[in-house]
């Protein structure tokens, strides 16, 4: 789950890590407000959005004086911003955060993900702050200097200097960036982060060391130990058949093209998907039912595939096990009946029951296949 | 010999009075395997589907010597139900719970003590059809004792696959899904070296998907020198970078692990790549012809 | 450094142990108080000090009435409470905590301390409470169940449950068990105890599982890290000679012998304590100041030594590394004139500057020794 | 060759620029010793005694190749700076500073790369003679090359015994002083190791003290055979229990740790207890007779 970044930087402060001075606000008049409270000067007002590249789009706009604050306000709150994040259809733009703007000497990068093959977070910094850290990767890689956090006593203060050693910087701003360091290497582990990214993190003409941007990812599986977290999340920023399948406990990715599809286990999911764009067809979702999935849940499954309008044809893909052929097939039966689906549904059952499965849909007329390639292809030719 | 589980295998499942617990302990009774102990916390001390239950794994050890532990218990409290296995001394423990936040997973890694093998968490399982003999949860009909061992980061994908080399009459050594989280406890290069050591395997069928790089870490090992044909098939061709397909660990972050990456570094590594499932087989035939 | 009762169970209680209802009380008339605020029902009236084996001491009482309660808690504050553990002087009761008396079904042990072996906190419990440890371990040592604690992860949930299934609790009161595990080995590493000891650990006939008693001490090294915990101290359990010598920075241990020493050095003391006891001396206490000290700390030292009545002569060794002879020299000297020392004095140096310090030492005429023995043979001898 | 340091030694001293660091790194240069770096954070790219002083250990050891630090950092940070040398890949730290918190100390060990020696904390430090190479506090003038290894818990007992050494001109190949913590980071099993395989060791002398189970377990080693005589004393013969003799892990709790037992374990591995500091040359020329 991604939070916005004023609440990422509310968060960052509780932990102790310097944040420009600001709030968030929803009404050009709240805007105003925000302005006056924090001093009446040259601020920043930016678009909350999840998706980056918000400066680019129009998202974010200096202002200095009360008519300059309120027509950005306006400008910004209601757009529909478009940015190479959001996809061609952009964003509805809500809120925005109202910050005091900095004198700012240089920027670098702070972030931290989780390390699989260390099995560790690890903590990178970079001089070249303010551009995608895979650019930076690209074009600076010697200035990414990695830190691995330690599983379990978490950063060590010597890393901590270290890094801000090897940003170049010494004294006051020094201990700064160790606060920093330290602060979101405790949020990473605390709140069960799997993203954390200062960028930029700025390093101000006055040598304060202050948080320009921040962006935070929660690990979902997490979520239900951090209610706080849970709190924080915006429902607007979610596809709305996302945000179904989240309620209804699927694993449903939205993709751009016409077959629905309907697969018990990841994997074979991800196979599926890959099978049909070898036969010529375009996925319009990846949706893991998993395992032990009885008719009900077929039937949410396929609710949350026909909200996509783009669907042309629904292929479902069986492997039973845990999951009983004949228990989809009822499902797929009566969801057919119940949902009234027009769209042409293949159907690839095998495993456990699936004679059963199979003789069932027969019978209602349902197109299926024994073979994955060959039930494919057929989907491919219905969605064409 | 196979690898991992056999017939020496005295299995004892974790949260076997549960829903998940019961239906599959029943299912692995059925296949063969032979399970000595049950474990739930204030249940010790009962019989239940004839196996004795005990509050710990510690007293259960002691009393049954069971060598491989399974855990079906919740989420919440698998990380916990891992680590009591580990520190009751068996070596090797199977967990097949889904959702484990991975920093838990970590910090479960980071606190093991030497020595303990884990397999998953979120994976179906190790089977071994020779022995009958399956800690797990995938369908044990489709399986049939043969030659090819198989490593899997899926579920459905690898019975898929399983099925193929079933029909094929090829059948499996020992099956191994090590699991869709991103830290696996077992990785492709361990079990690429117990099957290398195994007499019983003749090739090894590699089923990855994207995210991670330990697709690329099997690659360079098998790249320097393996003595059996290894075929790879990856899933995942068509994900979107950024999205978490199902699996925590199937995402692709920072265009890294991608398919595409993986299948090049299998081939740089004199791996086969089939490109549909089915394509597996057929490989593996001529690999072995 | 150690805390009372009262101040543990809080603290406990602050950590999600329960403990029974009660509070502290210094007046008979503030125990009166509490008495009817915690229900006006059957009371434990419980002398706070340090010092096991109140009890015996008849520093505990039972009270139902209002009289008794009151009677209770004038027969205990200011007494004298002598036990074991006191020492023959006994130590001047100034607080009681006045508790609810209970209904105990059993009665259990459970302890942290410092495993050296391991490198990691110990949790232990047995099934047999309400006797010391050191006794439990003689009589019923297989009823020791030990539990290391991971040094950074801590105690895990299957291990505190392990620890209340080994005392035959099953259910709620395991529950309120793996509670109160959990609660001690977290209180026991976030704020630097050396010991912990629910003694007893009451298992209640209503079920629930309660600290009957509680113990803790703390790391002197870590009280600068803990605020709270210093706050706790209790400046009357001290040997006014100790408390001197902490807030000198000093090394002291009041010794009941007749010779006060002092060395530089813990190991040095410790053999220079050995020696003189060796040659049929009694020390007085052991006492370091330390690598570097300078004439003022000598001179401090000095004045704590004296502080003890029974001191009839003095034995100064040091061992001059950083430690410059001829400074000790000095401050041994200036300070027998400041403080009009009258005890005879026999001062053994040697190393950094040894040669400038005796010839100091003696043209004022103190008794100087090259040798360890002869010097505390003649240490002795001044002090018979 | 002597142990642990020696003409190979280059040094590397955290907290240079404090008044210990001062102190003793003059006092180290005249005695012999190579100090190729310190380190101070925030004074990096400077000189002091002639030496260049690094922000970081890291950064020092990459431009010094130093392959031993001594910590003399105050107590709230020396927890930290062990670590720092540790994981800058420096095989031998040694950590003079007193008042570490125990379980600080704890949490250390558990966080130490593996390999990695530590001497300490609150410890003397380490010398050898013969090439002039001390690592610590201890006053140099007193030391003579010789062949008698010395371990010791303390700090001026131990100059008491290296005296005594040097007056017998019997002298010491290396003197170690593992220091007063209750989880000091090298102890008496791991020195009397090292001094097994040195050549220039004839006989150990073993300075104990009250607290802890350290004697008694290097008596076992002992027991199992050892290849040259030890020589054994233990200081805290007349020390109350309960009460913290100074160092932090001298302090006899729960009757455990007294002076007694631990001369009984010497005696009874045959080991030589000297009663007093001056016995221990008189049993040492004994037993090299």
């Amino acid at each position: 789950m991604k939070i916005h970044e004023y609440q990422a930087k509310q968060l960052l402060a509780s932990y102790g890590a310097p944040i420009p001075l600001g709030d968030v606000a929803d009404t050009p008049a709240e805007v105003l407000k925000v302005w006056n409270r924090i001093g009446k000067g040259r601020v920043a007002v930016k678009a909350q959005i999840h998706a980056g590249g918000r400066g680019k789009g129009g998202g974010i706009k200096l202002a200095e004086t009360e008519d300059e604050v309120l027509s950005s306000a306006k400008k910004i709150i209601g757009m529909n911003l478009v940015t190479h994040q959001t996809g061609p259809e952009g964003i509805k733009v809500r809120k925005v955060l109202v910050e005091e703007a900095l004198e700012v000497k240089s920027e670098f990068y702070a972030g931290i993900t989780l390390d699989r093959s260390s099995r560790s977070p690890v903590l990178m910094v970079s001089k070249f702050g303010g551009m995608e850290i895979e650019e930076v990767a690209a074009r600076e890689p010697d200035s990414i200097v990695k830190m691995k956090i330690h599983p379990l006593s978490g950063l060590f203060q010597f890393q901590a200097r270290e890094l801000g050693y090897r940003l170049g910087l010494i004294g006051k701003p020094l201990q700064s960036a160790v606060r920093i360091f330290t602060a979101i290497s405790k949020l990473f582990v605390e709140k069960d982060a799997s993203l954390i990214e200062i960028n930029p993190l700025f390093h101000l003409k006055d040598d304060r060391i202050v948080a320009g941007d921040a962006k935070i990812g929660f690990d979902d599986s997490a979520l239900y130990k951090h209610e706080d977290i849970e709190a924080l999340r915006d429902e607007f920023e979610e596809e709305p058949a996302e945000r179904e399948a989240r309620k209804a406990n699927l694993s449903y990715v939205k993709l751009d093209g016409n077959i629905g599809c309907m697969v018990n286990g990841a994997g074979l999911a991800m196979a599926t998907l890959d099978i049909l764009k070898h036969f010529g067809g375009t996925p319009a979702n990846f949706l893991d039912i998993g395992g032990g999935a009885k008719r009900e849940r077929v039937k949410d499954a396929l609710k949350i595939i026909l909200t996509d309008k783009n669907v042309k044809a629904i292929f479902i893909n069986i492997f039973g096990g845990i999951v009983r052929c004949d228990e989809v097939a009822h499902g797929v039966i009566s969801a057919k009946k119940e949902l009234g689906i027009s769209v042409p549904i293949t159907i690839r059952l095998t495993g456990t029951n699936e004679k059963e499965g199979r003789s069932m849909l027969e019978s209602e007329g349902f197109a299926t296949g024994v073979s994955l390639d060959e039930a494919a292809q057929k989907a491919v030719r219905s969605a064409a | 010999m196979s690898i991992l589980v056999n017939s020496e295998t005295r299995l004892l499942v974790q949260g076997i009075t549960g829903s998940e617990g019961t239906y599959h302990s029943k299912r692995m009774l059925e296949y063969g395997t032979k399970i000595v102990a049950g474990v739930t916390p204030n249940k010790g001390g009962t019989n239940y589907l004839g196996i004795p239950v005990y509050n710990t794994v510690s007293e259960a050890v002691t009393e049954t010597s069971a060598n491989v532990s399974i855990i079906y218990v919740p989420a919440p409290f698998a990380a916990d139900a891992i680590l009591e296995s580990a520190y009751a001394g068996i070596p090797l423990v199977v967990c097949i719970t889904e959702g484990i936040p991975a920093l838990e997973m970590m910090r479960v890694h980071a606190s093991m003590p030497e020595g303990v093998r884990l397999i998953g968490p979120n994976c179906p399982g190790v089977i071994t059809p020779s022995t009958k003999t399956k800690v797990g949860i995938m369908p044990g009909h489709i399986h049939l004792p043969g030659r090819v061992g198989v490593i899997s980061r899926s579920g459905t994908l690898t019975y898929e696959i399983v099925k193929a080399l079933t029909d094929a009459k090829l059948g499996q050594s020992t099956a191994i899904g090590i699991g869709g989280d991103p830290l696996p406890g077992t990785n492709f290069i361990d079990c690429l070296e117990l099957f290398r050591n195994d007499d019983e395997t003749d090739a090894v069928a590699i089923i990855g998907e994207i995210g991670g790089s330990d697709e690329e870490k099997a690659a360079e090992y098998v790249a320097k020198g393996y003595s059996k044909p290894v075929i790879g098939f990856i899933a995942g061709q068509s994900a979107p970078p950024g999205k978490r397909m199902g699996h925590a660990g199937a995402i692709i972050s920072g265009g890294k692990g991608t398919a595409e990456e993986k299948k090049n570094a299998f081939r740089a590594a004199g791996i086969k790549v089939a490109d549909l499932p089915s394509e597996v087989v057929p490989l593996l035939k001529e690999s072995l012809r």
